[in-house]
């Protein structure tokens, strides 16, 4: 994939007052790339995700999206912001808006589209995520599931060049964390380029192009799945895995279960 | 029972009063009340042989208070009507006033007769004598209109819209307008009658106490005929 | 206006004795508001069909109500029956309408401590009313500190109500004092002066103490 | 007084307290929406504003709230006039209890807006939305649901505290009462009939706050209690 | 183990208004003996539970703990309580007190211990699940997984009979669940009776002796972790280790790792 980056960034630097959170993170992301970072609680990749839409100043370092140099001083940071999708992992859909009125919000006030044509697009990014017939509901009336499903058509709406997702589905039980997954593999397949922070092992490793593992601030080891989850290279990417898979237990499955039918 | 009976073997006279009214009742710099009624109840008591403790109340709750006998009579320059002889009882005039119409040095307002005030914005304190001069004499005869009466609670801020020019008129006794024209040069003193008043200032005591009222109407007497009354008015600069 | 020094001392003199008068009407009121607030608010959200229906009632009417009816009837209705001074007739009506809204605010502060809480407490094996002692109010009361504050600035400026049964107030002073000397504006300035002083000195204090024991959610 | 001479009374004092009544709602109503107009600015400069503007709408909420309403009459009505600004009796009382009600209107809606969970906002602007847009689509629709209990009360206080315009002189419910009970001496009939006309007007007031409430509650977040009722 | 059951529920029944959440559950505990139920959302695991501990009324049936008929009528039902341990997903920590004074507070109120007593006690339970250094703690202070020890300890200090817990580790991150689920290990091994509600196969593989599989209100399926795992004989229990195995996705780490250092 030679083709020229989308997303790119370079020696980004973070800080909170006095503690340092990101330390020198360079990364180049292509056109219809799905990567997926991995790594301990508090090694900053929401920081990092929070980096990149702007939703927080990086304190040194510089992000381009596109052509344009986003962390530049000057720039419009809600034109910005409409080209980044962001997916958080507590959904954080609009209360008071049904299903369909949290995805066409953003199209009238922010595009300026008009109501008719908003509702269009609205009820075709349901579709996409498969909520279309639920799209008269509020929040409150929508499973777990249903809600992150909604927060991603609203994300897709507004045409974003790229995705990013912080854990979509770590409020999720095992069971509506696959329909989230659903989506995001299929968005996957149709081309989106996505920047996905996640636990879930088994999404990483079917459908990431390329797998960060990030530690105190700093990108420690990257590589394809396959490589990264066979072969970790350091020391640091084998324990983390072995927690994980402690935890989850899976690791003892037997092989006849894969081919159980579903 | 008989209150002139439980004054007695209390020893004491229990008198309530709205203390905001100088010079008839009002509170000095060392926080006692003063003022001709004031004295007066203190001659009442004297003479009937107790004490007497004063109480500053609400006006409202003055009317309940002395028809639930939580307090023996008021004294605050309360005048006696027929409809409110209905609910408590009088005792005689202790005092017969005057009345005036204070006006703004700025205003051009000549006066000769109390209708002359036909027609102005004028204003007056709240469930007075005078209220009920104005209204029967000026608004029901259609001479001024409703809305151009303004009852105020307390004479002060009566004087400031006056001198605000927010009204034209203000009706209350000749006393009080007399030290309200002194204090703020802005006002001036316009009539002086006696065509406005009903009936003489009385102590109100609770209904049906005919002993009580017979004694108050004896001191009172007393205190005319002796000329005490004359002396405290002239004291107090009551005319 | 000429000597607005002497004036000004003046109206301190007639000012100040009222001040203990306010704070301590003030106090009182709250203190048996909060009293009936907590237990209205509880008997609100925890008591059964017949004690709900009788907080609510309580809480509408004396809301409805004018704090100076409700201190007439206290002092010309129930002062006949118990023994009870002005001061206490009026500190009491006062508490009794703050109580109303301090159930107000207790139940909204109540209704905010998560429901997970209640389960927990009755899962090891606590009674209602212990639960509700020991954890609900503790973390309600904290709650409601701001709310609070809101109510103790409208109980110490409904204070002022009680001259009317013969309490002589701070308020009730100003206006003896304004009627000596016809400068009611210094009078009241003066009054509004104190009146701020003691709000901005008790909402710093519970400020201090919101902070203090603040929870982290 | 006995219960037919009780009802004779009522009869006679009924025509008068009821245009008292009238003047209340007109000034209470007044108040409450001038109020609006003017707290919601200030409780939005109070969470959104910068550090000054934020100090600027505390002072005003402190001022407010921390003097007596007729003071702040006094000064309006009287005290204004000597900096050459004068106002008829309604404009004062409008003007005051205005003020007033904004203040406390003005912490009520604080606690709304802060009640919304922050994610809200940042998910506003993750799509592109300006804190503006932010603000009025997406935080005040929620946070002017969440106010409405305390807008009640604040609607019941503002109506009980109109009693203060009597003072210059401006005839509403209490102050006709007090009229009333000094003409005829009786005082503790005559408000136990305003005490009724309060229990009536503020009655009817919070069933249609709750109503209104009940309209614009969002589906699946009701208020426990309005939903079991 | 053919001792006494210590827990015994005999066709339990329970119903919301007109829906019936459990259609007639019979199961016996017997002491020490750990069982996990497995099954996917809204088949009546949470409500099984608040059934067992009387936080609701079951609707027909019998529970029999240790001697005691505790559905019977006129049962002291906050006796009962204190014989049973309850663990929750959201901890539910008492947000005003310490990590110590969530321990004790059941002790002095509940118990009437003295409050000397009650701190060594407390000290004990948090000792027991390693948390003694952060006692003087406040919930807001503590991880999520620190929390949840501390909700252990809590339903510890009362000294139950049984311990039941609903899904103790769902809304925790992977790597704080390790150190929850090693706590629940422990209490097993010391020989505690526990009901578990939990999705982490592993623990239900290493730990249980019996795993229950619900859905629909019933048990469906019941056995041994490693028959159930390895030979599902049902057809939903197979589709349902398949979502869970899915979502997770540990089924094909390598098993290399699992002998990595950690
Ligand atoms: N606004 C902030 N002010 C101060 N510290 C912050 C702020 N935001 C985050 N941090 C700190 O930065 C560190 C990294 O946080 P971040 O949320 O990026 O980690 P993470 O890798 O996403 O962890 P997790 O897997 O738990 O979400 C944490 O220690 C956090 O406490
Ligand atoms: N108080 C209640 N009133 C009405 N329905 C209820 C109530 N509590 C639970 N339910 C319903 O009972 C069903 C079973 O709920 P329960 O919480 O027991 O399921 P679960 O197996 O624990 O699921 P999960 O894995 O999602 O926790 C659900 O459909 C739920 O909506
Ligand atoms: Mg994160
Ligand atoms: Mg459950």
């Amino acid at each position: 994939m030679p083709e020229k980056a989308i997303l790119e960034i370079t020696d980004l630097h973070k800080s909170f007052g006095e503690t340092t959170i990101i330390k020198g993170i360079s990364l180049a992301v292509r056109p219809k790339e799905v990567i997926v970072v991995v790594g301990p609680s508090g090694t900053g990749k929401s920081t990092l995700l929070q980096c990149i839409n702007l939703l927080t100043r990086p304190t040194a370092g510089q992000i381009r999206l596109a052509d344009e140099t986003i962390t530049a001083p000057g720039v419009n940071v809600n034109r910005v912001r409409q080209q980044i999708g962001m997916v958080f992992q507590e959904f954080n859909l609009f209360n008071h808006l049904t299903a369909l009125d949290n995805v066409t919000i953003g199209l009238t006030q922010v595009l300026g589209m008009k109501r008719d044509d908003a509702r269009r697009k609205g009820f075709f990014e349901l579709e996409r995520v498969g909520m279309v017939e639920h799209a008269p509901k509020y929040p409150a009336q929508l499973s777990g599931g249903q809600k992150q499903r909604v927060a991603i058509a609203r994300a897709l709406g507004m045409d974003p060049a790229i995705m990013l997702f912080d854990e979509p589905t770590s409020a999720l039980d095992p069971e509506l964390t696959g329909e989230v997954l659903g989506v995001m593999q299929k968005l996957a397949t149709e081309g989106m380029t996505m920047l996905v922070v996640t636990h879930e092992m088994g999404f990483a490793r079917e459908v990431a192009h390329r797998i960060i593992f990030m530690e105190g601030g700093h990108i420690v080891e990257e590589g394809a799945p396959a490589s990264f989850f066979n072969h970790p290279r350091t020391e640091r990417a084998r324990q983390f895995l072995s927690t994980i898979r402690r935890a989850h237990g899976g690791g003892e499955l037997p092989a006849a279960i894969d081919g159980a039918p579903s | 029972d008989d209150q002139l009976n439980v004054i007695k073997a209390r020893g004491k006279l229990i008198v309530g009063t709205s203390a905001d009214y100088p010079p008839y009742e009002s509170v000095d710099d060392s926080g006692k009340f003063v003022g001709f009624d004031m004295a007066l109840v203190r001659e009442v008591a004297k003479r009937m042989g107790v004490e007497v403790e004063i109480k500053d109340m609400g006006f409202d709750t003055l009317i309940a208070a002395v028809q639930n006998k939580k307090i023996d009579l008021v004294a605050a320059a309360m005048q006696g009507t027929a409809e409110r002889d209905k609910t408590v009882d009088f005792s005689i005039p202790y005092n017969f006033v005057k009345d005036a119409f204070v006006t703004s040095t700025k205003a051009d307002v000549q006066m000769t007769t109390p209708k002359d005030a036909a027609g102005r914005k004028i204003g007056t304190q709240t469930g007075t004598i005078q209220e009920t001069w104005i209204r029967k004499n000026l608004v029901e005869t259609g001479l001024t209109p409703e809305e151009d009466l303004f009852q105020y609670e307390r004479v002060d801020n009566a004087g400031l819209d006056l001198a605000a020019g927010r009204i034209d008129l203000l009706l209350i006794q000749y006393k009080p307008a007399k030290d309200l024209a002194a204090k703020m040069d802005k006002l001036k003193i316009a009539l002086v009658t006696t065509e406005t008043v009903a009936a003489g200032q009385c102590l109100a005591l609770p209904e049906g106490e005919t002993a009580l009222k017979a004694e108050l109407d004896r001191v009172i007497g007393q205190l005319q005929q002796d000329g005490w009354i004359d002396q405290q008015k002239k004291a107090f600069g009551i005319d | 206006m000429h000597e607005l020094p002497q004036t000004f001392l003046t109206i301190l003199h007639y000012l100040v004795p009222g001040l203990g008068i306010t704070v301590s009407v003030t106090l009182i009121a709250l203190a048996i508001g909060f009293f009936i607030g907590t237990l209205m608010a509880v008997m609100r959200i925890y008591g059964g069909p017949f004690l709900r229906p009788l907080a609510a009632a309580y809480s509408m009417a004396v809301r409805a109500v004018p704090v100076v009816v409700i201190i007439f009837i206290l002092y010309f209705v129930i002062a006949e029956l118990v023994d009870l001074s002005p001061f206490l007739s009026g500190a009491i009506a006062l508490g009794v309408a703050s109580g109303a809204y301090q159930s107000e605010i207790f139940r909204g502060a109540i209704l905010s401590v998560p429901p997970g809480q209640m389960i927990a407490a009755r899962a090891i094996g606590m009674g209602r009313f212990t639960a509700i002692r020991s954890i609900i109010l503790p973390q309600a009361i904290r709650i409601a500190i701001p709310a609070w504050v809101n109510e103790f600035t409208l109980v110490l400026k409904d204070s002022t109500l009680v001259y009317v049964i013969g309490v002589p107030e701070l308020l009730r002073r100003a206006q003896w004092v304004s009627a000596r000397t016809l400068e009611p504006f210094l009078a009241f300035g003066t009054a509004a002066a104190f009146y701020l002083v003691f709000t901005l000195v008790a909402s710093r204090l519970l400020g201090s103490l919101e902070r203090r024991y603040k929870i982290i959610q | 007084m006995p219960i037919g001479e009780f009802f004779a009374f009522c009869q006679k004092v009924l025509p008068d307290l009821i245009q008292g009544t009238g003047v209340t709602l007109k000034i209470a109503g007044g108040a409450l929406l001038i109020g609006l107009v003017v707290g919601l600015p200030v409780a939005l400069l109070r969470v959104y504003g910068s550090v000054w503007l934020r100090r600027l709408a505390g002072a005003y909420i402190n001022l407010f709230r921390g003097t007596p309403l007729l003071v702040q009459l006094f000064v309006v009505y009287y005290g204004l006039p000597d900096l050459g600004l004068t106002f008829s009796r309604l404009a004062a009382a409008y003007l005051t209890l205005g003020l007033n009600s904004g203040a406390y209107q003005a912490e009520y809606l604080r606690g709304a807006l802060q009640a919304v969970g922050s994610g809200q906002m940042t998910a506003a602007r993750a799509i592109g939305m300006s804190r503006l847009t932010a603000i009025r689509h997406i935080i005040l629709p929620q946070a002017l649901r969440l106010v409405l209990p305390s807008w009640s009360n604040e609607m019941i206080a503002i109506i009980k505290y109109t009693a203060v315009v009597f003072l210059i002189a401006v005839p509403d419910l209490m102050g006709k009462a007090k009229i009333i009970s000094s003409r005829t001496f009786a005082p503790i009939s005559t408000y136990i009939i305003v005490a009724l006309i309060y229990l009536v007007v503020v009655g009817l007031a919070s069933i249609v706050l709750h109503h209104v409430g009940k309209r614009f509650e969002t589906p699946g977040l009701e208020n426990p209690e309005t939903a079991t009722r």
